[in-house]
């Protein structure tokens, strides 16, 4: 079974300076929620770019459905249908003042017709939350507005692959849900998704799989392993989560994922106590516990 | 602040109850009243197609007043200096002059010609006013198109206008982060001249490069959406307005009658 | 500085618009014969475009506490050459007229003239002419920006005097006078920009 | 005893615009770290530059040292001297070639000798962990790196006071660390700092005092108060803090503010649990509880 999008032994770089990637192997399988770990400047925007068909490797191979792509320009053209990258900066990719305009920019490209461009407008907005906005100027919205308009661009191409940079950075705590929530609906309408993240809690929670980019190489594996991997995430430059950094201090042999889990796993030992010592009987901030819903960075 | 000046007539345009109108219906109502104030008698043309204006800007369109006097402070400044250039006639004075004093003189016809001028101006700003007010520049540009205006030039035009506000916001923060570090209040002779001419040197540099590495940056985005050629985008779709276009011709058609018939 | 709407009269806006015409038409084949070859200039020249008009937002250090603003055509002409300056200048005309109800629509082929077309050449001449004649470039750049500034103030007064002669001098009168008006604020400027191109120059150079 | 920087009655905002800031009082006492909190577009940029004598008020005074400040020419030179602002893009403000020659800008323009502008640069580099960089062109550097330069611009001034729009934002977990180094070097030297951030887990665990904008105008108070308050801390589309949320959902009366914290509180609890159960004798993983001394986002 091969997976949907993935590199093999791929090298990228330039002249006469040190391998940015040096032999990477990447597997992405369908539907999967992948986050792209490591360091300002380790790679993580090259292999993006790369997997994106818009950098040339200068060796090993971009392979999607099995397949290595083809980088001319009607491969490319090809692959941009089904892989699609959004930037870090909605400014490096938002050309039109109109919010409307600059969405349908992708499918017009694609030449359909009118109507059908007009339905992906429309679908691309509703699923990321940003019906409201159709009508405005882009100068006028908001960083996570506009962030969120920068990846309804991507989305009505209906890419197999959506791959972003960052997609959360800059944003308010709000703004971070609703990114998530729209991501959430985009798995759900079948799509995968690679995102490239500085935020280790939230690639904990969020990511079916993690890879980290250390040293010139790619490190593939489930969340809760390989960021519970002190030496490797030391070496990465990154930190451990806080959810695994608890359980670990505390001797805990569960590795939770977020705060619900973590809560599970401490709740029964903290039952017992308070049953023993009756300490928990009047806590106050009891009430507070509809935050558990919430999201915790 | 330089972003808020830029925003105000935009803002008000983006937020226009006419947005969705048809460009062409506004462009005509506009232009219609901009010739009239160039071509009927000045008299009382000009003062009607001001009122016209006006009433359209603020009654229908309502545009805020507030917004409408701010964007015609520059332009009145200019034709009051203009108006007062003209005033004054130099040289011998003329055998009609109602005063004279050494080389300059007033006299019947510099008078006119100042209050012409003040009154075209005033009418003609106000009338481009009606446009500007209640269609977004990128309207404007899309609209373009039916003219077979070639696209790369529009597509300059709505880059152009785009990068604009993007990079306001760059110049905005340069400038403020210079005069953090006193960059406009440097200590030295004459409040520190010499070096304040260095540092807007360097704002100007600074800007010029980000704006250089935000064009790069542009064009590797559009690259990675797969831009090769053109920048084609679905057009809006518009409402046609027949009492917009009723409205035009009949105030077009009285301001001329009146003009004509007062004027003789 | 520009001629604002409805200023001049109808038979001059045409005048102006049919001389203008040729170069814009010129400069604007030019800018897509450019664009056909490299897509990507487009973002390039809008990037000037849009620099030029945010030049204006800039105040100039001076020793009292008025403010000029610069213009940039001169600096536009060395780099991209008069005739794109002359569709660029367009452009920008346009804005300003729609954005900051600076200038106007039917005075748009006058400012044209001064602005995208005189004030470019004059510029890039000058500029030229001194690179022949090897002067120092500091020279080149200070005499570009100062004299598309200046050459643009000229012309705009001779627009407006052929437009209002005046009673007792006629044309020539009519442009001493807006000449006169214009120069306590044109003239510094013209100074201050030439200035500024040198000092820009220099700080480029060191980056 | 009067703080050191104050707003009084704060008005800010455009005519016929709701108001940004509609009489907020604020108070800095001399050597506190207040986390400026608040959804993207609340106000917080606003309030740093009218507190910075950069964006004059409509309405209310900025008092520094007890007085009003003066919005006149000279006035605000005496400012800058004591209160400094660093924005978020570092790009923004870095007008020179190379990092030394940036740095001295602040110090240039007061007009000080060669040899005490280059003791400032100096000790700026210093401090900002940066002393490495002197020789180094501005656009070699890294994004973490080009954002303690900047940082460094600032403080070459020597002000009382410095206010950082995100010092944190799109760095990676290392450069937040590295930032918060040299934060606290700062401190150490008695600088005053203000920092407005996304980030409630920084806020938590670095300041004194936050101050959250919220629906124009600004409370402040110890940050394990304000950001327990749920009701708050939606309303200002920000999250509960993951020790606080942890600690409510287990009924927890503590409020811990780290890790570290949070590991203290729950320790004794499953102390007793593992003694009873012995569960905890055999746990993998146990051996990252060095991981504990770093920092959890």
């Amino acid at each position: 079974m091969s997976a949907l999008l993935a590199a093999h032994d791929l090298v990228a770089g330039f002249p006469d300076r040190p391998r940015v990637l040096d032999t990477v192997n990447l597997a992405i399988g369908r539907g999967t929620r992948l986050a792209l770990l490591g360091a300002n400047g380790s790679g993580k925007t090259t292999l993006l770019s790369c997997l994106a068909g818009s950098l040339k490797p200068t060796g090993g191979a971009v392979e999607r459905d099995g397949a290595p792509i083809d980088w001319g320009r009607k491969g490319l053209r090809e692959h941009r249908r089904h892989v699609q990258m959004v930037l870090q900066d909605p400014d490096d990719q938002l050309f039109s003042a109109d919010v409307s305009q600059d969405v349908s920019f992708g499918p017009m490209n694609l030449g359909l017709e009118p109507d059908e461009v007009h339905a992906r407008v429309r679908e691309a907005l509703t699923l990321l939350g940003a019906d409201h906005l159709a009508e405005r100027a882009t100068h006028q919205l908001s960083y996570g507005e506009r962030k969120r308009v920068a990846t309804a661009g991507a989305v009505a191409m209906r890419p197999d692959v959506l791959m972003l940079d960052e997609p959360t950075a800059g944003l308010d705590p709000l703004g971070v849900h609703q990114m998530r929530d729209a991501l959430d609906r985009l798995t759900d309408a079948g799509t995968t998704i690679v995102m490239a993240t500085h935020d280790v809690a939230l690639a904990l929670d969020w990511a079916d799989e993690v890879a980290i980019v250390c040293d010139a190489t790619v490190h593939q594996g489930a969340p809760e392993a390989l960021l519970s991997d002190a030496d490797l995430v030391a070496r990465s430059h990154l930190d451990t989560p806080w959810p695994l950094a608890l359980a670990a201090a505390l001797g805990l042999s569960a590795r939770p994922r977020n705060l619900d889990e973590a809560v599970a796993a401490l709740a029964p030992a903290l039952g017992e106590f308070a049953a023993t010592h009756d300490a928990a009987a009047s806590v106050p901030g009891s009430d507070d516990t509809t935050n558990t819903d919430e999201e915790t960075r | 602040m330089s972003g808020l000046h830029i925003g105000a007539l935009d803002d008000a345009a983006w937020g226009s109850p006419w947005r969705r109108r048809r460009v062409g219906e506004k462009v005509a109502c506009s232009m219609g009243l901009v010739l009239t104030a160039l071509l009927a008698p000045t008299w009382p043309g000009t003062l009607l197609v001001a009122v016209a204006a006006i009433a359209l800007i603020v009654g229908a369109a309502r545009i805020r007043p507030r917004v409408l006097l701010a964007a015609m402070s520059a332009p009145i400044v200019f034709l009051i200096l203009g108006a007062i250039s003209v005033l004054f006639s130099v040289g011998t004075a003329p055998a009609d002059a109602w005063w004279h004093a050494a080389f300059l003189s007033v006299g019947p016809t510099s008078v006119a010609q100042a209050a012409r001028l003040f009154a075209h101006g005033l009418s003609g700003t106000l009338a481009v006013m009606v446009l500007a007010t209640t269609t977004p520049m990128v309207d404007l540009l899309t609209w373009l198109r039916r003219f077979r205006v070639p696209d790369p030039l529009l597509e300059i035009a709505s880059l152009t206008y785009r990068l604009l506000f993007v990079l306001a916001e760059t110049t905005a923060n340069v400038l403020a982060a210079q005069r953090c570090r006193l960059g406009d209040n440097p200590v030295g002779r004459w409040n520190g001249l010499s070096r304040r001419w260095h540092n807007t040197a360097a704002a100007v540099g600074a800007i010029g490069l980000r704006a250089w590495d935000r064009s790069s940056r542009l064009t590797e985005g559009l690259a990675h959406r797969g831009f090769e050629t053109s920048l084609v985008t679905l057009p809006v779709p518009r409402v046609a307005s027949p009492r917009l276009i009723t409205a035009t011709v009949v105030v077009l058609a009285a301001i001329w009658s009146i003009s004509l018939v007062v004027a003789r | 500085m520009h001629i604002a709407e409805g200023v001049l009269p109808p038979v001059q806006c045409a005048i102006w618009f049919a001389a203008a015409a040729p170069f814009v038409v010129h400069g604007a084949v030019q800018v897509v014969k450019q664009i056909k070859h490299h897509p990507e200039n487009r973002l390039l020249l809008a990037t000037a475009g849009a620099c030029t008009f945010l030049l204006s937002s800039i105040k100039l250090p001076s020793v009292t506490g008025s403010s000029s603003h610069p213009t940039g055509t001169g600096v536009g002409a060395v780099l991209f050459k008069p005739p794109v300056m002359a569709f660029m200048g367009l452009i920008v005309l346009i804005f300003q007229a729609l954005l900051l109800a600076h200038g106007g629509i039917t005075t748009l082929g006058a400012n044209t003239f001064s602005m995208a077309i005189v004030g470019p050449w004059v510029g890039y001449g000058a500029y030229v002419l001194n690179k022949k004649l090897g002067g120092p470039l500091a020279l080149g750049i200070f005499l570009a920006m100062f004299l598309s500034d200046l050459s643009t103030y000229c012309v705009t007064s001779f627009q407006l005097a052929f437009a209002y002669p005046d009673p007792s001098s006629g044309v020539l009168g009519a442009a001493e006078k807006f000449l006169g008006i214009f120069a306590i604020s044109q003239i510094p400027l013209s100074v201050a920009e030439g200035i500024l191109g040198i000092l820009l120059f220099r700080f480029l150079f060191k980056v």
